[in-house]
């Protein structure tokens, strides 16, 4: 059994073993189970990353059991490790370990977890199966799979109309993409004549020049995969189930929905990077989308009232900001914004649960405050969190979102726009994070007298977690600090020459990215640098100074001036209610129609034809059907002797 | 010579044996038949028919006999070649049995062995 | 052809041999048994028949007693099954001499330069034969009880049949560390084998020996495991409604086994027609001839046979009979983990 | 010519019992038909060499299988609904056609039979196959015998099980 | 020498009988020492093939067809029990609850 082999079956195992075998009623066992599974996929991917990346000039593919062999078509169980997929190893199992610590604590009011935990290993196993895949059907097993365990998760309480309703709907919205990824996969057989990542890759690195219908072809691919990513990460236009999503109990919104399964989008395009690259109308299509989705999220963030809302909107606005960054041709920086997010929002997330946990399930921040004292250690590393993820200079988020707007500006033609956009967002991100963390922790406790006396700071099970991930949150920007920087304080960019194996740029594309490798000034990046950071700390000054003393004050005046804006954003610019005018009322009532036209004349008339036909027919040849044993072995005798017969001619 | 042609004339012998003695006891003892040596001899209990159904015991004595009468020739056979399979046939003989055991755990649970 | 007439010669009288000791082992054990009974009992037992004025000890009881079965009226019941009545004695003789002959009663002697082995049925699946034959005599108890048309016949020979069966299987079970021990299935290389008196299977296994003796008794029916035959329950067990010479054929049958089993365990488990402390190469050595000394063998293996067959009857008159829940609480939750865990261990001891 | 006569005469016995186990009346009767019939058909083995699979027909066919079907048989105590019923034209014709279909097939099948060359046929006889037997057995057929005993345990989990006395909360 | 062609009329001739009685004997009982007859020709056929190509594949088999046999007659008889005790008959023109 080699490393692989183990990562891949320690969750698998666990789910199993919890799920179907063990279904304990002890709430400790079923998370000693899972947590030991994840812990195990943990060091058994630490060791994979290390063997791979030492000794197999970082790139090994296992090949497992083969799998589907139709005539040309040969699909393999074999898995590509990667510096890509090793360092999504590491973030899935590692960050995956610990939420899974901290789910402990913050089920511990549940009857019974066990079912949860399996849904939780099932669903580490599935996305290693998503991230480890050497070809695309393995990646859609995957895919499908973490779809499958989200829409468990999110509707894990599914007594409540509500969560069943957010499951359905994330996993409905998931389908369009996943139908994108589908067609992808078909018109990639079809192009290439396989599906497998490597020789994709080695076909098209090697190729200088591409005839027309295979250029189309590519960006038709990108185009689909562009749908798929749109889907699974939330981007614009289907963005709408994430935030619904944290139906699911927190922990899981940290993993699934912050931490990994939405980032499958930019893996999955990072993945094919030698396709995008062949794609430049696609790639500006989807920087484009990326920066209008990170600022239209920012801008609905800014009004919300529930805390996880917040965070989810802010989520999607951090993934569009690695679309946009791998839409720039910055496929290293989007992974970077990847891994630095990962720890802080799984950070925000938790201690989000962590406030909620000790709120009694309250989300609403209207009715917080001042947990400053009351959760010490919670705000401790929630404020680490929180300058994170607003860029505050020498945080992880900082570098990598630097890195994304730094990439974006030289972007050509709309280059500064997608900059200054970006930038705009980074300080609504700062404003609308302080807004959560100023209502949430400071000035005084506006929750009811009885919720208030049972406020008391979480068990270590819970804030240990966090501890790690605010550690990680504040220096794992490290690896990746940019050059400008780096060459002042004499770090190198570790980051850049870790992934540079995995992105690799075809031949013939090389002409429409060479601003890639043109150099900029050092001044103008710190230009812009400067600006951006100044921008973030206006955002979170004005956000901090404007709900100091709660909700009224400042932001009362605001929200009374700006009403409609207000009002506009607070219902999400109305996409929910357009979906639903567009799209889902007329589907119904076409369907209405369609049902009482087709089902109930043509159809029902037909099959009710049928069935009469039958009845009758059945009623004549009903005398064979005895029921008695022996009489049907006779005529089964009688068939095989015919049967053979016929083959002895 | 066929090792199995004295098994026949065995065979044969016992049936010989058995006609003899049963045709000499036919012919040498007294016949006088009554109403009473007719009846089944129970012991004055009032005659009752014989068609009465037994424990459903002995039934599942008999499956286990056989089910274990099966494990038995394996190991015979194992037994044959265990010089030769050395720690392998240990070990797969090992899965076997406790197979086999996790059977007889349940039988024991189930009280099938249990009379009375 | 001169070889086949010679071998089918040698065999024949080899069977005239082993049906003769067949024939005169119920005369002579009934007599034992009843004189052993009444030693114990300190009671005269039969004493009286004799021939003239010599009494011999009663010795002659026995014969008068076969004479009189034969010179008894037979009694058939009204319902009874007429065919399998009348087969069913014979179909438990069947298995019984069949097992006896299988049996390996001494190394072989040379005639006319020709080797015989004093086995008459040598088949290569060596013991293996025997406990599939001796589980073929469940069909004579089974039909006679069933044939018979009596509620306690049926009842007596279901209980024989699933007492025979349940302890089938450890006697199974217990041969399997011999075959372990020594390679083998035939009975003349077990023996062969156990030249070194140390080298005996008593010594080498000698929990098989526990569970095969425990099986013994109940695979013949015998005390204390007579359950099939208890008087105060079941009148007379299966053979209730057989008189005459056909409970004498069930008698000669259930004798037979009886002695196959002894001399079996003599074979396996005390070293068959290995003289003690005298290998049999060196008894061979010792008297100069090939016939004697497998004669002697031949002796040492009666004798041994008959210490089993003596067992049987003290062990009849000495300890009370179980119940039929203990019996087969004794065979499937005792003997049987018993015998598995014995065949373990001791492959575990052999791979050491 | 032994094994001539040995065959014939084995064949001609079992294909009497073979017959007769289907057709007598009572259930007793046939299953010692039948023990007969697996007695000699072991004894058809060992003319083929198969010395250790006789054995096991015996021992485990004729000496524990049949025994079961003794068993059941002393337990029902079943021969009171032994009339044969259905309609006798339609058995008639159906066993015809059956027959015939059979008839037809055994000729087909003779006929296109390829015929055993010499190199074919092995005629020396394994001696103590018991050996070569279980060296095979658990060398290449390891999975087979392991599955062999959850078979085992299917069987003696189910007949227990079905066997067991009905409970009275009974749906139907 | 037996030519081969013998034994396997030998064996056609017990499965034809065992066809027979699996089909037209109306107990449940005789079925099952049909469907034995039946798994005993196959047995046959297998030993034969086995002694006459020289190849031990044949007997392996019938051992495990044997082991399958005798689990097949126990679950089979099992069943007969339950079904006697249920309907208080072994007829199976009397069991008809699939009657179309």
């Amino acid at each position: 059994m080699n490393w692989l082999e183990m990562t891949l079956c320690f969750p698998l195992l666990g789910a199993i073993l919890n799920g179907l075998i063990l279904r304990s009623e002890s709430k400790t066992l079923a998370q000693i189970v899972s947590v030991t599974a994840c812990f195990l996929a943990f060091f058994s991917a630490l060791f994979l990353s290390y063997d791979v990346l030492t000794h197999h000039e970082g790139l090994k593919v296992y090949h497992l059991a083969s799998w589907i062999e139709a005539g040309s078509l040969s699909v393999p169980f074999s898995f590509l490790i990667d510096p890509l997929s090793s360092l999504m190893l590491l973030i899935i199992t590692g960050i995956g370990s610990l939420i899974h610590i901290y789910a402990g604590g913050y089920m511990s009011h549940e009857k019974t977890t066990y079912r949860f935990f399996a849904y939780l290993n099932l669903f580490v196993f599935m996305m290693l199966l998503l991230v480890t895949g050497e070809n695309f059907l393995i990646m859609f097993i995957g895919w499908e799979g973490v779809g499958l365990c989200s829409y468990l998760l999110i509707s894990y309480w599914f007594e409540e109309d509500k969560n069943a309703k957010a499951g359905m709907k994330a996993f409905l919205v998931n389908r369009i993409g996943d139908i994108g990824f589908l067609f992808a996969v078909f018109l990639t057989f079809k192009q290439f004549g396989t599906l497998s990542f490597l020789d994709l890759k080695n076909i098209l690195l090697n190729s200088h020049t591409l005839t027309q219908e295979m250029q189309n072809s590519i960006a038709l691919i990108c185009l689909l995969m562009l749908v798929a990513a749109c889907g699974k990460s939330a981007q614009l236009p289907l963005y709408v189930w994430l935030p619904d999503a944290m139906a699911g109990p927190t922990p899981v919104s940290a993993l699934i929905h912050a931490a990994t399964m939405v980032t499958a989008g930019v893996y999955m395009m990072t993945r094919l990077s030698f396709f995008y690259f062949l794609a430049p109308q696609i790639m500006t299509v989807v920087a484009v989308l990326g920066c209008l989705t990170a600022f239209f999220a920012a801008t609905i963030a800014l009004v919300q009232n529930d805390i996880k809302k917040v965070l989810a909107y802010s989520t999607v606005s951090q993934l569009g900001y690695m679309v946009m960054g791998c839409g720039v041709g910055g496929f290293g920086a989007g992974v970077f914004h990847l891994l630095t997010h990962a720890c802080f929002k799984a950070l925000l997330f938790l201690g989000a649960g962590s406030v909620i946990f000790a709120m009694h399930h309250k989300q609403d921040m209207m009715e917080m405050g001042g947990l400053k004292k009351y959760l010490p250690k919670t705000h401790a590393v929630f404020l680490l969190g929180v300058l994170a993820i607003i860029g505050v200079p020498g945080f992880s988020g900082f570098f990598s979102k630097d890195e994304i707007l730094w990439k974006a500006f030289n972007y050509p033609v709309i280059g500064p726009y997608l900059w200054a956009f970006g930038t705009l967002t980074a300080g609504c991100t700062a404003f609308y994070m302080l807004r959560l963390y100023t209502l949430t922790f400071c000035g005084e406790n506006r929750s009811d007298h009885h919720t208030k006396k049972h406020i008391e700071e979480t068990p270590v099970i819970m804030w240990g977690p966090l501890a790690v991930l605010a550690f990680l949150s504040v220096f794992i920007g490290f690896v990746g600090v940019p050059a400008v920087i780096g060459d002042l304080v004499g770090i190198p960019n570790f980051f850049e020459h870790y992934l540079e194996p995995v992105i690799k740029m075809p031949h013939a594309a090389e002409e429409n990215w060479h601003f890639l490798r043109d150099h900029h000034s050092h001044a103008l990046e710190w230009t812009l640098m400067g600006t951006s950071t100044s921008f973030v700390l206006l955002g979170a000054l004005l956000g901090f100074n404007f709900y100091k003393r709660g909700p009224k004050g400042i932001s009362l005046i605001l929200k009374k001036k700006f009403s409609r804006t207000h009002k506009f954003l607070t219902n999400k610019y109305y996409v929910d209610e357009f979906y639903e005018n567009i799209f889902v009322t007329p589907l119904q009532e076409m369907s209405q129609f369609l049902w009482k036209i087709f089902d109930l004349i043509f159809i029902n008339g037909f099959i009710n034809g049928v069935g009469r036909g039958l009845m009758i027919s059945s009623a004549l040849s009903s005398w064979k059907n005895s029921g008695g044993l022996q009489t049907y072995a006779v005529f089964f005798v009688l068939g095989c002797l015919v049967f053979l017969g016929f083959f002895l001619k | 010579m066929s090792p199995y042609l004295p098994i026949l004339l065995i065979i044969l012998i016992a049936l010989v044996i058995g006609g003899a003695m049963s045709a000499l006891a036919h012919f040498c003892g007294p016949r006088n038949q009554t109403a009473a040596k007719k009846e089944p001899f129970e012991c004055g209990v009032p005659n009752s028919s014989r068609r009465e159904k037994m424990s459903v015991k002995f039934y599942l004595t008999s499956i286990l006999f056989i089910l274990f009468d099966i494990e038995t020739v394996f190991l015979y056979l194992w037994a044959r070649v265990f010089k030769t399979l050395g720690w392998f046939g240990v070990a797969e003989i090992f899965v076997f049995l406790l197979i086999l055991v996790v059977g007889y755990v349940y039988v024991l649970r189930s009280k099938a062995l249990d009379w009375d | 052809m001169d070889l086949f007439y010679f071998e089918l010669m040698a065999a024949v009288v080899k069977m005239c041999v082993i049906l003769a000791m067949a024939l005169q082992l119920p005369p002579i054990m009934v007599w034992i048994e009843r004189r052993a009974g009444a030693f114990m009992q300190r009671r005269k037992g039969p004493n009286r028949v004799g021939l003239f004025k010599w009494r011999l000890w009663g010795l002659l009881q026995s014969l008068v007693d076969t004479i009189k079965l034969i010179f008894k009226e037979e009694s058939v019941p009204e319902d009874a099954d007429k065919v399998f009545f009348h087969l069913a004695p014979v179909l438990s003789l069947i298995p019984a001499l069949l097992a006896l002959s299988a049996l390996s009663f001494g190394n072989y002697i040379i005639l006319f330069d020709h080797e015989i082995p004093l086995q008459l049925i040598n088949l290569n699946v060596g013991f293996l034969f025997i406990l599939g034959i001796s589980g073929m005599g469940i069909y004579g108890i089974v039909l006679a009880g069933w044939a018979s048309s009596n509620k306690f016949s049926l009842l007596g020979s279901l209980r024989a049949s699933a007492q025979m069966v349940s302890y089938e299987i450890p006697m199974g079970l217990s041969l399997i560390p011999i075959v372990l021990i020594y390679n083998s299935l035939e009975l003349g290389s077990i023996v062969e084998a156990q030249a070194n008196t140390w080298q005996w299977g008593i010594f080498l296994a000698p929990i098989s020996f526990f569970i095969f003796l425990i099986t013994m008794f109940a695979e013949t029916n015998r005390a204390p495991f007579d359950l099939a035959e208890s008087e105060s329950e079941l009148i007379a067990g299966f053979h209730t409604e057989f008189g005459s010479s056909k409970f004498a054929l069930f008698y000669l049958a259930e004798y037979v086994n009886m002695f196959t089993l002894a001399t079996l365990c003599s074979i396996l488990f005390f070293g068959g027609w290995q003289v003690p402390f005298i290998p049999h190469l060196k008894l061979i050595e010792l008297l100069g001839s090939h016939n004697l000394a497998s004669f002697i063998g031949f002796v040492t293996l009666l004798l041994k046979s008959a210490f089993f067959m003596w067992l049987y009857v003290w062990v009849r008159w000495t300890l009370p009979r179980f119940r039929y829940d203990q019996l087969m609480k004794l065979g499937w939750k005792f003997l049987i983990p018993l015998s598995l865990g014995n065949v373990f261990v001791t492959s575990l001891i052999l791979m050491m | 010519m032994g094994e001539a006569i040995s065959f014939y005469f084995l064949a001609s016995i079992l294909t009497v019992l073979s017959i007769a186990v289907v057709t007598v009346q009572k259930p007793v009767v046939a299953v010692a038909l039948l023990v007969f019939n697996l007695f000699f058909l072991a004894g058809v083995y060992a003319l083929l060499g198969a010395h250790f699979i006789a054995v096991i027909q015996v021992i485990i066919y004729a000496g524990a299988i049949l025994v079961l079907f003794m068993f059941v048989i002393m337990i029902l105590n079943p021969d009171m609904d032994l009339k044969e019923t259905g309609d006798k034209g339609k058995k008639f014709i159906l066993f015809s056609a059956v027959s015939v279909g059979f008839l037809f097939f055994s000729f087909k099948m003779f006929e296109q039979m390829a015929p055993l060359t010499k190199e074919d046929i092995v005629s020396e006889i394994l001696e103590d196959n018991t050996y070569e037997i279980g060296l095979q057995l658990f060398e290449d057929y390891i999975w087979p015998f392991e599955l062999a005993s959850l078979l085992i345990l299917l069987g003696i989990v189910s007949a227990i099980l079905i066997s067991r006395k009905p409970s009275q909360n009974k749906s139907v | 020498m037996v030519p081969i062609e013998h034994y396997f009329i030998l064996a056609l001739i017990m499965f034809t009988c065992g066809t027979l009685g699996v089909l037209f004997r109306r107990n449940l009982l005789f079925m099952l020492m049909s469907i034995e007859l039946m798994l005993n020709a196959v047995n046959l056929v297998f030993v034969t093939a086995s002694s006459f190509l020289g190849d031990l594949d044949g007997q392996i088999m019938v051992f495990f067809v044997i082991t399958l046999a005798a689990c097949e007659a126990g679950i089979g008889l099992a069943m007969v029990i339950a079904i006697y005790r249920r309907y208080g008959t072994i007829n199976p023109d009397f069991l008809k609850v699939l009657r179309g």
